[in-house]
């Protein structure tokens, strides 16, 4: 029983950015077990919002029993996390999904925006040779010193007021860098570059996939992706991000908008038995 | 104390299940609950053949519950005869199977092939929101809802749970329509249907614009309704819809329902299942009650 | 910035309104909010003599959300026009008289005596779950609403507003039925049939066993009934049910409502009318809309 | 604008007995505008409690610019109340309703369990002769030391552990006691009984009602409790216990129970034009 609902203690609360913080929460038990990539479900403590956020580990302190998660502001249950101190509480449940597979190869840690805080993590427990390639709106650069410690650092910032001026892929094409392995989570325009830059150079890559979740562990299919072959556990064309993923290999999966999906439903193609009907 | 309750012959050693598409088919919570503890495990409902569902998003939060419109993702009964079935028969509870189609054939086709396994009850979902058949779902129309349950009672092996949709003008009149058509059993509610806009990006929260109600927010609609089907019909009652607690399970039960079936809960904790077991005990307990019978449909 | 909205000639300052039955007649929380800052006012439903109304408990807290079952308490016609509309008159907004009864010739007979003063609309309230024609109330079978529609558009001297009942199986059909009857305008929804049991007292919560639901815990349904009765019909749309902050009125204005109404929510912060068309004004701002008519049903 | 929602800090919190808590609020132009038998509305801070819950004021201290609430924990909303420190906040409205008239009469303060706390600002606001005759389950008399300083204290308890064995009536009786006036505030039964009383002995008696609300301020009519007569602004034989009480004249009100009150309806003695139906 790895996954598990507990009441954590808030150790610490910082802002480490407009709009970004980052928390020390107490959980031993969820510390010990985690693995770079896996996220947990964060519960409000509003009755009125019922269902978790899911949030990555962006650090695990088995020693001392901690978790680190570090968000943005994106609605009123983030809005209301940013408000706590050390001492308060929170129901959190994880470590959920699978993580990211550590490879020994020669590789790109990518993270854009708010998918930074999971390299982090990954920078600490991979030991091969790594370039973190980090993307920012602005000048902003929170976690690139800490990423820092760990791996060489590459910055982007769509402002170009630090590093490159662009996204991610623009920053390796500046620098010319080279790996063998992908590991990467942001916002799914960038996802889908990596993917294609993947393919083209022939580089394994592994991306962490979002989604809106309702129970985090696998059973109410709220939160599924677009699985390029028929899933094992589904026995149709969609994987569940969260027990399945969130990360994925980028080959394996399609990431397609709302219409897209309806499209390929319609079509068939994920078996299509069913229609959607807009009601 | 006696917490066992009969839902057409079929004795549950407590009157808590859960609901279809909340709790997989119990694998995932397994590891959380033990499934022993539970009257029975009602699972996702499950076609003729693979179903992918709909586009995503399919499910966002209200004010007090959520919506859902999974569309039905289902591996087909195929598989899931050959994996789910057996997994749930290591445990001591009841298992009952929640049936979904689009046509009548479908229907007939899922309660055929599970005739020849040894789950205990069907559940037949013909109030989803989600996929219909027509402008309705076939748990909106009386006539429809009684010639389904006819057709499926002709064939099943099992005992007949019709699951009721609450998006109708008169639920005491889909109760009896089933009840008439044979069934042995009622649940309800299924979803509300309702629907959210994302006022910042000025489109719908879900892929498919409406999706299904559930969560506490409901409950007041489904105590009245489970009250008035209770009123309405002689078979049993399943009762659901927003049961978070022992209280609200009591509501129900007190309302009219011979069982009851907890869902979005589960997302919010995972162990509400089995806290409702010992809550309910502790409600007997606490006002002397012997048999959880008594309590049946004593609010009138 | 234009915030002005048109409901069948009347124009209305903003689209913000207050729900029939949860403001009186503004006298009490015109002590609280500017009156004159309001779109319009809606009145408590009034009938063609004084109704007694329910016995007590008549209202209970559920979560999310209240029920109530004040059974429409009313002075009767006469004191409402000495009274109320001569205290309403006092201000720049907007009058809409909220119009029960239990027969035709009821509504006739206020709709009538309506005709001789000047207030601006009419909102017949052919949907209260607590006081009912028969079985069902006249809002829930589309050919009585259509007739009921028809007859009072033939003497009535104000546009007339049909409030629908959300306790039916097909909104559109409802809405597609009182603009077949003449409606100006249709709004929606009243109250979710819904019922309270008190476990540890084993008796309903409220004296009438059921009671109306509102409050943000019904807003989902409320956006999908509008969105879809917008989508059905063309004359304007009044939206409500659950509206507690701006963001909550936008939702139902992108949804297809030409205005919207305030109920409930004025029972948790009785300025709330007031802060939500200052909340709306922030939203045009933020998003640099010129006219909210822009805004109106611009989700589909 | 005597009525309004503010929130309010909590000056101080404590337990006087098993669980029933004493609160002093911050509430400066509320303490100014309070008389003896109004209530405040207090809400939750839980968003997904709407209703405010109704308190009498059982202290107003305007010079502090504060009051006081005392409440028992009768469900959720009193039990989270219970749970606040000073420092924390909650909206309160207020201050509501009629309050008692203070006349200058030889006087009963009468309070049944937590009908108790608004005798205690009553009592400072008499300035006749008066005796509280307060009636408790057992020995767990609070404020009735502090009524004590204002009033002529006598005590009832239900389980004789204190004072006259029984009611306040009976505690009345046993001790021959006389007024010529009563102000009452408890629970239904004792008000019943309290009503007859002064029937039969011709005194003025001014109870204090409970009922369920919504509004708290005479908007919703959720709250009305029956009248002997036609009321002016309902025009029928209601009034609201919000705003035309919670006080009332014993003689102008009739006590009854659903039943009761479905008879009289039924009955057509209300105006009697509509029927109930129990859907
Ligand atoms: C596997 C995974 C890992 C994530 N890791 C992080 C992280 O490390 N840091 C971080 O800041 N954010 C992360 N997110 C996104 C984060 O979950 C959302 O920003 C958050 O749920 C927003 O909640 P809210 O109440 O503030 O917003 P609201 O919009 O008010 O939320 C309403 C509902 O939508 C859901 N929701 C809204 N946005 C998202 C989203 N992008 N993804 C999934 N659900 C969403 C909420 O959980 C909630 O149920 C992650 C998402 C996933 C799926
Ligand atoms: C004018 C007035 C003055 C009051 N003064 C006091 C006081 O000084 N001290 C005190 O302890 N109690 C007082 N009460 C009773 C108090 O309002 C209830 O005990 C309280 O509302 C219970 O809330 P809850 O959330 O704990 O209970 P719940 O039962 O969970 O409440 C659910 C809903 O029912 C309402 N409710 C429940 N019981 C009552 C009740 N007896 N009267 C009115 N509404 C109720 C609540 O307000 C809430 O809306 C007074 C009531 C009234 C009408
Ligand atoms: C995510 C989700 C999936 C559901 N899937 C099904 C289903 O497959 N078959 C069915 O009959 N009901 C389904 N339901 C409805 C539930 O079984 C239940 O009737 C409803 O959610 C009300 O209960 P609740 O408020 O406790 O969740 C689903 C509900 C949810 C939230
Ligand atoms: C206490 C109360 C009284 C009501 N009385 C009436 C009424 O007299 N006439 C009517 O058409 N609707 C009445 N309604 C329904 C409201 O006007 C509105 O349709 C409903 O409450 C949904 O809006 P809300 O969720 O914002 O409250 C009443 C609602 C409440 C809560
Ligand atoms: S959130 Fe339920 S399956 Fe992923
Ligand atoms: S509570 Fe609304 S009138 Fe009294």
């Amino acid at each position: 029983m790895a996954q598990k609902k507990v009441r954590a203690a808030i150790v610490s609360q910082e802002k480490l950015a407009e709009g970004i913080f980052s928390m020390w929460l107490d959980a031993p038990e969820m510390a010990a077990a985690s693995r770079p990539g896996q996220f947990i479900a964060v519960y409000t403590n509003d009755p009125s919002k019922l269902l978790p956020r899911p949030i990555s580990i962006c650090e695990a302190d088995k020693e001392k029993g901690r978790l680190r998660i570090v968000y943005r502001i994106a609605g009123a249950g983030t809005l209301e996390f940013s408000g706590y101190q050390a001492g308060d509480t929170l129901d959190i449940m994880g470590p959920l999904g699978n993580g990211f597979p550590l490879k020994d190869k020669k590789a790109f840690l990518i993270g854009g925006g708010i998918g930074i805080p999971p390299m982090l993590e990954l920078a600490k427990n991979l030991e091969c040779e790594k370039t973190a390639v980090l993307g920012y709106r602005d000048a902003e650069t929170f976690l690139a010193d800490e990423i820092g410690k760990y791996a060489e650092v590459v910055i982007a910032s769509e402002d170009g007021s630090v590093g490159t001026k662009g996204n991610v892929i623009d920053a390796i094409r500046a620098g010319s860098l080279k790996a063998d392995v992908i590991y990467a989570c942001g916002p799914t325009p960038m996802l889908k570059a990596l993917k294609a830059y993947a393919a083209e150079n022939g580089i394994e890559c592994w991306i962490s996939l979002e989604e809106k979740m309702a129970c985090g562990i696998g059973a109410c299919l709220g939160c599924v992706c677009h699985s390029k072959d028929v899933d094992e556990h589904s026995n149709v064309k969609n994987k569940r991000v969260c027990k399945d993923g969130p990360v994925f290999l980028a080959d394996e999966v399609e990431l397609l908008s709302s219409e897209e999906q309806r499209e390929r439903i319609a079509g068939g193609c994920m078996c299509g038995t069913v229609k959607v009907k807009e009601d | 104390m006696n917490t066992k309750v009969n839902l057409a012959g079929v004795q549950l050693k407590n009157p808590v299940m859960t609901c279809s598409g909340t709790f997989g088919s119990g694998m995932e919570y397994g590891e959380m609950v033990d499934l022993n503890r539970l009257g029975a495990v009602v699972t996702k409902g499950i076609a003729n053949v693979p179903w992918p569902g709909n586009p995503t998003p399919r499910v966002t939060e209200v004010y007090g519950g959520m919506l859902n419109a999974i569309g039905l993702q289902g591996p087909g009964v195929d598989v899931f005869i050959e994996r789910d079935i057996p997994f749930l028969k290591q445990y001591d509870t009841k298992i009952i199977v929640n049936v979904c189609g689009k046509t009548k054939e479908d229907y007939l086709d899922v309660v055929e092939r599970l005739g020849e396994t040894d789950v205990d009850m069907l559940e037949i979902n013909i109030s989803c929101p989600n996929v219909k058949a027509g402008a309705l779902a076939f748990g909106q129309d009386p006539k429809v809802a009684e010639d389904i349950t006819a057709a499926i009672k002709k064939v099943a092996k099992q005992p007949v749970i019709m699951k009721l949709s609450p998006n109708v003008t008169d639920i005491s009149e889909m109760a009896k329509a089933v009840e008439a058509g044979g069934a042995d059993v009622v649940s309800l509610i299924n979803t509300i249907t309702g629907m959210k806009i994302d006022i910042n990006r000025r489109t719908f929260a879900l892929a498919n614009k409406t999706g299904g109600m559930s969560g506490p927010a409901v409950k007041p609609v489904a105590v009245r309704m489970v009250y008035q089907a209770a009123q309405a019909v002689k078979i049993p009652v399943i009762g659901m819809g927003g049961i978070m607690t022992a209280d609200d399970a009591m509501e129900f039960i007190l309302a009219g329902a011979t069982a009851v079936a907890v869902g979005t809960a589960n997302f919010v904790n995972p162990c509400t299942t089995a806290e409702i077991v010992d809550g309910i005990e502790a409600y007997m307990k606490k006002y002397g009650v012997e048999d959880i019978n008594e309590l049946i449909g004593a609010v009138r």
